[in-house]
């Protein structure tokens, strides 16, 4: 049984005792990978982003996204946290676990479920500066879309 | 019928939602953005690039066929930004 | 500057305290993925998986894995350490942890050096039996040579 | 020159390093598998298999041709299996 777990929350959140949890007893796992987005600062300076989503889809669509990585490659279980609220430099905003039996599943279904996220979870991101000027909604990136286009194309695992 | 709005979408309409009484021909998401566009001009505004609108209907992924007919409850939003 | 931080060891490590290391105060980190290989149990069960390493080379090797990988993507920081010794199932062997602004940087440069690690590193591990049968050397898998070859054939970033 | 030799290897040769004190037409990697295999029955055993051998001329990754004449430490291993 793959055991999947999804989270949309205004709190922060603790990596390892997920990896702990994720791990639990298990003796079988070879691989694990985390990844955390962190709200990076830019020019001009942040004072924070905020992170507005739609509550009931979020969880949704998330769930939706790690199930279907959970069908194409071979992996025991996943976590993955997505934050919303006024979020500052500094701090974390996303995390997707993924315990595996081999690095390469691990690798690939973390990435599947990153670049899923980023363009099918309704979230959307607004910068506020420190300086006070207008704050300004961010538009997603081209890269995140030929991202996605990566998974359509190869369904294979590996691909 | 409700509708809710995200994002830039949310204010320029300035609303997070409201409660919609459609007249009968409104059967698509297409069709209710029409409608909507015709009630004022925050409305026109938010959907003045239909290329850069999402829909959702009932928190599913919609495109602008999809039908609302038997809908409960529609979201309008920028393309998404998360992760 | 790049900050590339090799380790070859005996003792286990803290993910968790490496990560705080090597994220410091920067912020402008927007991507930190961690990699961990775990000692999996196997059928019949193992006592221990013996990791014999060429002293010297081993920690050579890996720099020079990591330099690579910091050659080929925008990545502020690389933290790698690799175990020896005894280890039981369970437990922890190989650490990979990697800072970037962006993700698409982290996943690839992360993965490249795990491949590289695989095939480069001068380790060779043994499995050692619970039920006393004679103990056995692994021998690389064909998968681990086919990753390798993937990086060889694209030179460019995101390849 | 030192020879060190690890994992199947050390334990079919009986040994994890010694002195080599070798005869000057002995110049490359696998010149010296050569020598080594007509040293006794656990040289030939260790590397009965040439494909499955790996070398390091002073801890740097070698090939059969390598050039060993300079060197001070040479390292014979089975394929890597480390991370």
């Amino acid at each position: 049984m793959v055991a999947l777990k999804v989270r949309v929350q205004l709190e922060d959140f603790n990596a390892q005792e997920e990896e702990k949890r994720l791990l639990s007893d298990r003796r079988d796992i070879g691989a694990i990978i985390s990844f955390i987005g962190l709200c990076r600062d830019e020019e001009p300076p942040l004072s924070a982003l905020e992170l507005e989503h739609y509550a009931g889809m979020a969880e949704t669509e998330i769930e939706a996204v790690a199930k279907e990585a959970s069908s194409r490659w071979p992996i025991f279980g996943a976590t993955i946290i997505h934050r919303y609220g006024m979020i500052k430099p500094g701090e974390q905003i996303v995390l997707t676990l993924v315990a595996a039996a081999h690095r390469e599943a691990a690798f690939a279904s973390a990435q599947f479920i990153m670049d899923y996220l980023k363009t099918k979870a309704p979230f959307w991101k607004k910068r506020h500066f420190l300086d006070g000027a207008a704050s300004d909604w961010i538009a997603p990136k081209i890269e995140d879309d030929l991202a996605l286009r990566r998974w359509q194309e190869s369904k294979s695992p590996g691909g | 019928m409700k509708a809710i709005y995200f994002a830039w979408i949310r204010e320029r309409i300035g609303l997070a939602e409201e409660e919609l009484h459609l007249p009968q021909e409104v059967k698509t998401v297409a069709e209710l953005v029409d409608w909507l566009v015709g009630r004022g001009e925050g409305y026109a505004l938010a959907f003045e690039n239909r290329q850069s609108i999402r829909a959702a209907v009932d928190k599913r992924h919609a495109s602008a066929h999809s039908s609302i007919v038997s809908a409960r409850e529609i979201a309008f939003f920028p393309p998404m930004t998360g992760g």
